[in-house]
């Protein structure tokens, strides 16, 4: 269990986004977090990379409680996250929003050039890998919805970290580009790096995951495979809506 | 003007001045304009100085001690001029007598009333009226003092600028008030943009003190009155600096003037000799009879006048030294009369006491010089 | 050939820029002029003190004009209360202000963007309050008068002692910046600028670094704010806090440019020239404020990212070829590329790419 | 302890200037809470306003209050083309930041014309009944006082009816949130904005117009006047017309009555106060405020 | 009535390229990252002005007009991303959806058909809608470009972020609307799915048509599929 979350509860005035929910995700695995709109899911994310603060419950990563550390702290850890509503730096190139991604480090070495040659290979690497490498000296800011969003992934895995939450990349992204988004998932997968992905495009999701939680009203319903995923009552009937 | 070398004698002696000619002190700078501006005329016409004509360079400061500062290096580095004189109130005063110290020039200045200007170590600085600002009511607690026991005013209340001079002016007659047992009921500070004047108003008029001092500079008096008034306070004598003698104090008051004292150091009809030349050509050239800060300017032209005269001299360098040395050895005899000063630049006389009196402000203390009789209690404004 | 002038154009430009500093005192025609050049040069210092955190974050603080006034009354109060000598107590001082920065942005920097701003003018306001109340200790709104440090000196010599010194603070001041702009911290900074959260999520500690670069440019806009009130002398609370001060100083950063080195030095050059031409010239008229407000709002509306830029932009535009950063390809184009860079995987994308440097340059200049 | 004369009296000061202060901060809830402009130069407005009424009445004899049919619309127009020529032209993103600077910029013109054209002198002006008062229990109410009072009642309400029950409201905050979509559904999104600034003028004038009754102004004084009315927007609640003036009410009583136990100078650091307390607590406002987003 | 449109632009994002939306019929916009759909949906909104071209309603021309004009001409565009007026609520950027139509009945009737289609509306009708998920202002966005009946509806990647239930509400809305006689123009990156539903499909790549044609013969090509379509046709479709 790399990833657990117990009990996690988080009201927005009259409206419970999180009812409780106790999640485990498996270290190594690609996992998935399905569930209809408004069911919790990138609240879910947001209390546990600590961007805001879940009303009670608990989060440990790797047997540590990181329940209220801030976010750059569970970042350093090793969670990595991308946003639903795309977020890159606008006014730097597609470069500099994947250089931003390099962790500094304390006091002498923050002070160390940005532009390693190493940093700079690895980051055209990252944008060759997601086909926006021909955007590196583009702002941002210029760049299609699509684009942004393939950016905004360059960078997360930048970081490189252990971890790594997705909301949603498929969103906007080309089929075609998606079928290499998946196959990246599963090289880096591979690599040993577990993620957990939000999404509603059912296709990439029994695809690549080998485990898939279903929210349901701010808690899980359900949990397994993907192929037990697909055929439970439950899910069809809070999710799927046959 | 041209100090350097080729000073010829037709070349005109510059006078370099920087007034506050807007902001917070625009109405008393104003005066001041006049007064040197009269002091140039009248010396002109009288064929100059040493036979060459005097030119006034004037540059407003904006009643900003950091712009005074900017000026005065602007006349002296950069304009050359050979003389300079004061601005007005001595929270410019100070800053620009000392770039006048460090360039080594003769400062003559017609209102740095309080003692700070006194205690800066200043060589060259002299204050050109008849007393500093603590002196200023000197008459008036005299006069108060001496009253029979029941009639005095029991309670004061006491509200002042945080500005150097007009607090001098208010803390010098409580100073003196509570040594002779009289009792402060309110002493409020207030710094010098404050615009609204309701609560100290109100503290004052709950305090029900049978006297009111403000330690005012003009538009702060202005509104602390009508404050006062809104609020129907009717004390039994009412003092404030400054304001009252401006011409302007009547109407922005609404003419409730009934029973306002003030100190001054001018009278019209003071019976020194170069006076009656003074309000004459004054009112000629003017349209009007000229008031305090008037009178102060050309005070401080006719030190300058005499030290100029004496020295012979007139331009940076060598020549200021003579004159400061000769200003602090001698007598010279002014509108205000006859003026010395003791080495920090500081006066040695006392100032006058007015009253507004059906409408008018007249002199009503010391008894010398008095115009009218002292209306006491004040009556309803 | 252009990429060994871009590498010595700059060095040149400093090198320039030093030698002309250095002249000025002894080509200023009066002690006048001379004390013009130590004002524009405090601008200079305060300007890029500014940018420190306007520049890097992006937070716009109007609120800085009171740092330095911090500075200049902390020392003066050490000198004329504690009888320090003069630049042990500007040292000092400046330690003390940034020490109280520490309070300071840990409660500032907690709000963003507008909110930011009107606790900084806030910030002015307040302290000008005190200031003007505290009157026992600061002497209230009659001033403070801070002794001389060299008091036999005349005038122009003191002037010109001051313009050194002013001089060398700058080098300091734009040596770290430069320092800053280069690094892995700095980039940090850039991202807080662009998108706090985001950087926050990639593992930035943001209120650690904000606070630090404030701090870092507290320390320095209170060596200026000392420097002047050793050199000018008389300290008012109207003129040391005030926000006029600190919007003077986001204009000349905005106007040089505030993602450059130079920028806030140029800005002060021209602001601060400006300021005292237009004194001069409409000095006894308001006339200036409405001169200084005029260039303002020229800046904000026609050159919102500054001179340096506009003239790199200009300079690119006159060069022909190099129209768009943007390497256009179809989805055919990508799949080969795609193809190809799986083959000679590890060597790394890293071949002839013409606009790279260009658009850079225009980035972090 | 105050006699109770002197609170009472203190109470009916802070209240009357509280509700000043309620119709002065209204235009900058409008500009900064809806359409997310910083507005700098609101309180160099009000000054000019407060200068235009002073200046009819001086060289033209007419009552301040009558001054107002010209300053409103001339005023609203003022607004209209400002937002117009100038604002509209920032970019979107930037606008906060830029609007500061550029409204800053504004502020400084009309305080150098101001300058220029009457002088840096403190100008009040003088009304016959300037000074007249009547009493309530003890207390006295000035009447001028009690005009300002009346006016920013008269124009808050209506100001609240406007927002509230016409779709202009709507469309002025659809135009600020996201300009595209508004155009999308149809909003002549220029002329809106232009509006939404134009109302916030004409506020100004009127709140102008009120603090000439019974102060002095001078070029620089808006200056005094920006922080606590920043303070009381952020108290308020941004954007929120009644939250502005419910942190207006409290804080001009709060100022008057700790006035009298710490003197003028120091009472205003109950504005700061109060705003660093509600940026470290609740910083949507204690009032109003609807989103609890950091700008 | 049909859309001719044809632009360029100097940095051209399109180059080039028109497409015909005949009235009852839905006309699906594929193509990758950054092909400039969003753009082509801009100009036709009136948002972005073309630099050469021309764009024509039923008949006339409309080049250079802004959205206003557009929108009284019956031209309507749902943007891409998140455009609910965020602090404003539900109820209030539904009926802004509506801001043309002065018929105050006709708008609660309009209000309540939005309410039964999409129940999310319905339940947070008080709330801010940028409180809500983004899914969930997905919705609330479709249902504001519900309010009114236009004759050429713009949308773009409507499916984006929402869940299959809300999904298929939305193709089925798209074909209700070509049943009542409206031109659709649809940009959708859930490209198999959106070209099930549509009439015409046309690929767009660098600013022009790559290809165009029948929606179900593009859905064949297989070299369409590998470059733009992605692989792998619904494993799970049947789910949805
Ligand atoms: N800041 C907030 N304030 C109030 N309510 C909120 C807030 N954030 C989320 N909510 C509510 O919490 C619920 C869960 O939202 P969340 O964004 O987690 O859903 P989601 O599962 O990510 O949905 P989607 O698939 O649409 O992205 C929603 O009903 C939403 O309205
Ligand atoms: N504001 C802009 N300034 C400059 N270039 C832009 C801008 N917006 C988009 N572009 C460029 O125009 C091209 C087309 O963008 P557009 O948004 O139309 O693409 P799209 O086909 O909608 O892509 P996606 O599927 O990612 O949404 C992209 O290459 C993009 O970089
Ligand atoms: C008596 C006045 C001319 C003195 C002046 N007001 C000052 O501040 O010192
Ligand atoms: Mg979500
Ligand atoms: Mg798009």
């Amino acid at each position: 269990m790399t990833l657990e979350t117990v009990e996690l509860r988080k009201a927005f005035g009259g409206v419970v986004a999180l009812d409780g929910a106790s999640v485990a995700f498996q270290a190594g695995k690609v996992n998935a977090l399905i569930g209809p709109n408004g069911s919790g899911k990138t609240t879910f994310f947001n209390c546990v990379t600590g961007m805001i603060r879940p009303d009670s419950g608990r989060t440990t990563y790797q047997g540590q409680e990181i329940t209220r550390k801030p976010p750059h702290a569970i970042a350093r850890a090793g969670v990595g996250r991308t946003f639903q509503l795309c977020r890159v730096f606008p006014r730097m190139t597609a470069l500099d929003n994947v250089l931003a991604a390099v962790r500094p480090g304390g006091f002498p070495k923050g002070l160390r050039g940005a532009r390693s040659r190493s940093d700079l290979d690895r980051a055209r690497g990252w944008l060759t890998r997601l086909g926006i490498e021909h955007l590196a000296d583009a702002e941002a800011r210029a760049m299609s919805w699509g684009q942004q969003k393939l950016l905004e992934l360059a960078g997360v895995l930048m970081a490189e970290p252990e971890t790594i939450l997705l909301d949603e990349p498929a969103g906007g992204v080309n089929p075609a580009l998606l079928d290499r988004i998946g196959a990246l998932v599963r090289e880096l997968n591979a690599e040993g790096r577990t993620f957990v992905i939000v999404e509603h495009n059912m296709d990439l999701v029994m695809s690549i995951s080998d485990h898939v939680v279903v929210f349901d009203r701010g808690r899980p319903i359900a949990a397994g495979p993907p192929s037990v995923i697909r055929t439970d009552e439950r899910v069809l009937g809070a999710y799927l809506g046959v | 003007g041209g100090g350097d070398g080729g000073e010829s004698a037709d070349d005109p002696i510059t006078v370099g001045i920087s007034l506050p000619l807007t902001g917070d002190f625009s109405e008393p700078g104003k005066g001041v304009q006049q007064g040197y501006e009269a002091w140039a005329k009248i010396v002109n016409d009288r064929g100059g100085l040493l036979g060459r004509q005097v030119e006034l360079k004037i540059l407003d400061d904006q009643s900003s001690a950091d712009r005074v500062v900017a000026d005065y290096e602007q006349l002296i580095g950069s304009d050359q001029v050979d003389l300079v004189v004061g601005p007005f109130s001595t929270r410019l005063v100070v800053p620009a007598g000392r770039v006048a110290s460090e360039y080594g020039m003769l400062f003559v200045e017609p209102a740095g009333a309080a003692n700070e200007v006194f205690t800066q170590g200043f060589k060259n600085l002299f204050y050109a009226a008849p007393a500093v600002a603590q002196d200023h009511y000197n008459h008036l607690a005299t006069y108060i003092l001496a009253l029979p026991a029941d009639q005095r005013p029991k309670t004061v209340a006491y509200a002042a600028m945080d500005d150097p001079f007009a607090q001098g002016t208010a803390y010098g007659l409580k100073a003196k008030l509570e040594a002779g047992g009289i009792k402060t009921v309110v002493d409020e500070v207030y710094p010098p943009n404050t615009t609204d004047f309701g609560s100290i108003a109100a503290k004052i008029a709950a305090s029900k003190a049978d006297m009111v001092v403000g330690g005012s500079q003009y538009q702060d008096g202005v509104n602390l009155i009508v404050a006062l008034q809104q609020l129907r306070y009717q004390p039994k004598m009412a003092a404030f600096s400054t304001a009252p003698t401006e011409p302007e104090f009547a109407k922005a008051i609404g003419n409730k003037t009934e029973g306002i004292l003030s100190p001054t150091g001018y009278s019209q009809d003071a019976p020194y000799p170069s006076n009656k030349e003074f309000v004459e050509k004054y009112t000629a050239q003017f349209g009007k009879a000229p008031e305090e800060d008037q009178a102060n300017a050309y005070t401080t032209g006719q030190v300058v006048e005499a030290a100029v005269t004496a020295a012979g001299c007139a331009e940076q360098g060598e020549c200021q030294q003579k004159m400061i040395d000769w200003v602090h050895a001698n007598k010279v005899e002014t509108v205000v009369g006859p003026l010395t000063w003791d080495a920090t630049g500081k006066p040695q006389g006392a100032h006058m006491i007015q009253q507004w009196i059906g409408g008018e402000i007249k002199i009503v203390l010391p008894d010398a010089t008095k115009e009218a009789a002292l209306l006491y209690p004040k009556p309803a404004w | 050939m252009p990429n060994v002038s871009r590498r010595w154009f700059p060095l040149g430009a400093v090198a320039v820029l030093a030698a002309a500093i250095l002249a000025f005192p002894s080509l200023a025609p009066n002690p006048y002029i001379l004390s013009s050049g130590v004002v524009v040069l405090n601008y200079a210092v305060l300007a890029t003190s500014w940018n420190f955190v306007g520049g890097f974050t992006g937070y716009i603080s109007l609120g800085h004009g009171a740092l330095a006034g911090l500075g200049g009354y902390a020392t003066g109060l050490l000198v004329t209360r504690a009888d320090l000598p003069s630049f042990v107590a500007l040292l000092v001082a400046a330690l003390l202000v940034a020490a109280l920065a520490v309070p300071l942005g840990l409660a500032a920097l907690r709000v963003r963007g507008a909110s930011f701003v009107i606790v900084s003018i806030a910030l002015v306001l307040i302290l000008l309050l005190v200031f003007q109340s505290w009157a026992s200790l600061t002497g209230g709104s009659r001033g403070l008068v801070v002794p001389r440090p060299f008091p036999g000196l005349l005038r122009p010599e003191h002037h010109r002692v001051f313009f050194y010194l002013y001089a060398a603070l700058l080098a300091v001041a734009v040596l770290t910046w430069w320092l800053l702009d280069r690094s892995r911290f700095g980039l940090g900074l850039k991202a807080i600028r662009e998108d706090e959260d985001k950087a926050e999520a990639l593992g930035t500690p943001t209120y650690a670094y904000k606070l630090i670069v404030f701090v870092l440019s507290a320390a320095f806009t209170a060596l200026s704010g000392g420097l002047y009130a050793l050199w000018f002398g008389d300290l008012d609370p109207v003129f040391q806090f005030s926000v006029l001060t600190g919007s003077y100083l986001v204009l000349m950063a905005l106007l040089g440019g505030v993602r450059t080195l130079f920028g806030p030095l140029v800005g002060a050059l021209i602001v601060g020239t400006a300021l005292e031409y237009f004194k001069t010239e409409f000095g006894s008229t308001p006339l200036h404020l409405v001169a200084t407000g005029v260039l303002l709002a020229v800046v904000v509306l026609v050159m919102p990212d500054g001179v340096l830029p506009a003239i790199a932009a200009g300079w690119r535009r006159l060069r022909p070829g190099e129209q768009s950063s943007i390497r256009e390809m179809t989805a055919a184009d990508l799949a080969e590329q795609r193809h190809r860079s799986r083959h000679d995987d590890r060597s790394g994308p890293q071949g002839d790419r013409p606009a790279a440097g260009e658009t850079r340059e225009e980035v972090h200049g | 302890m105050p006699s109770g004369g002197l609170l009472l009296q203190s109470i009916i000061l802070g209240l009357l200037l509280g509700g000043l202060y309620a119709l002065l901060a209204a235009g900058l809830t409008l500009y900064f809470g809806i359409m997310r402009v910083v507005m700098i130069a609101h309180s160099a407005f009000l000054i000019l306003a407060a200068y235009l009424a002073w200046w009819c009445n001086e060289r033209l004899g007419v009552d301040p209050l009558l001054s107002l049919l010209v300053t409103v619309p001339l005023f609203f127009g003022a607004g209209v083309l400002l937002q117009r020529m100038l604002l509209s032209r920032l970019r979107a993103a930037t606008l906060t930041m830029m609007s500061v600077l550029l409204t800053f910029a504004i502020a400084l013109i009309i305080e150098g014309l101001l300058g220029y054209a009457f002088s840096g002198t403190q100008r009040r002006i003088q009304l016959g009944y300037g000074s007249a008062s009547f009493g309530l229990f003890g207390a006295r109410i000035a009447v001028v006082k009690l005009i300002a009072f009346g006016l920013a009642v008269v124009a808050l309400g209506s100001l609240y009816l406007l927002m509230k029950r016409t779709s202009f409201g709507w469309a002025l905050r659809a135009t600020i949130q996201h300009p595209d979509a508004a155009r999308l559904v149809g909003i002549d999104t220029e002329r809106i904005a232009g509006f939404g600034f134009g109302l916030g003028l004409a506020t100004a004038a009127v709140g102008g117009t009120a603090l000439s009754l019974d102060t002095t102004i001078y070029p620089s004084l808006h200056w005094h006047w920006i922080g606590p009315l920043m303070a009381i927007i952020v108290v308020g609640g941004l954007g929120s017309v009644p939250g502005a003036a419910a942190a207006a009410m409290l804080l001009g009583l709060g100022q008057s009555l700790l006035q009298i136990p710490m003197g003028t100078t120091w009472a205003q650091t109950v504005f700061y106060v109060a705003l660093f307390a509600t940026l470290a607590f609740r910083p949507q406002g204690f009032f109003g405020g609807r989103l609890a987003q950091r700008f | 009535m049909d859309v001719q449109a044809g632009y360029g632009r100097a940095a051209p994002v399109l180059r080039g390229f028109s497409v015909a939306v005949p009235a009852g019929s839905v006309v699906c916009l594929v193509g990758p990252n950054g092909a400039g759909k969003s753009t082509v949906l801009k100009v036709a909104s009136g948002l972005l002005p073309p630099r050469s071209g021309r764009i024509v309603v039923g008949g006339v021309d409309l080049t250079g007009a802004g959205p206003q004009r557009m929108l009284a001409a019956g031209v309507a565009l749902v943007l891409q991303g998140h455009s609910v007026f965020r602090e404003m609520t539900v109820e209030e950027n539904v009926l802004l959806g509506a801001y043309t139509l002065k018929d105050k009945a006709k708008r609660a009737e309009r209000a309540a058909f939005v309410k039964e289609l999409f129940p999310v509306v319905a339940a947070r009708w008080g709330t801010l809608a940028g409180l809500l998920s983004g899914g969930q202002q997905k919705q609330v966005e479709f249902a504001r470009s519900l309010m009114i009946d236009p004759r050429v509806v713009l949308l773009d990647e409507p499916s984006m972020g929402l869940d299959p239930k809300a999904t298929t509400t939305i193709f089925e809305q798209v074909a209700r609307m070509r049943d009542a006689g409206t031109a659709v123009l649809l940009v959708e990156q859930n490209a198999r799915r959106a070209l099930e539903t549509a009439d015409l499909g046309c690929v767009l790549d660098l600013g022009r048509v790559h290809i165009s044609g029948p929606a179900a013969d593009l859905l064949a090509d297989p070299q369409l599929g590998e470059l733009y379509l992605g692989g792998r046709p619904g494993e799970v479709n049947k789910a949805s």
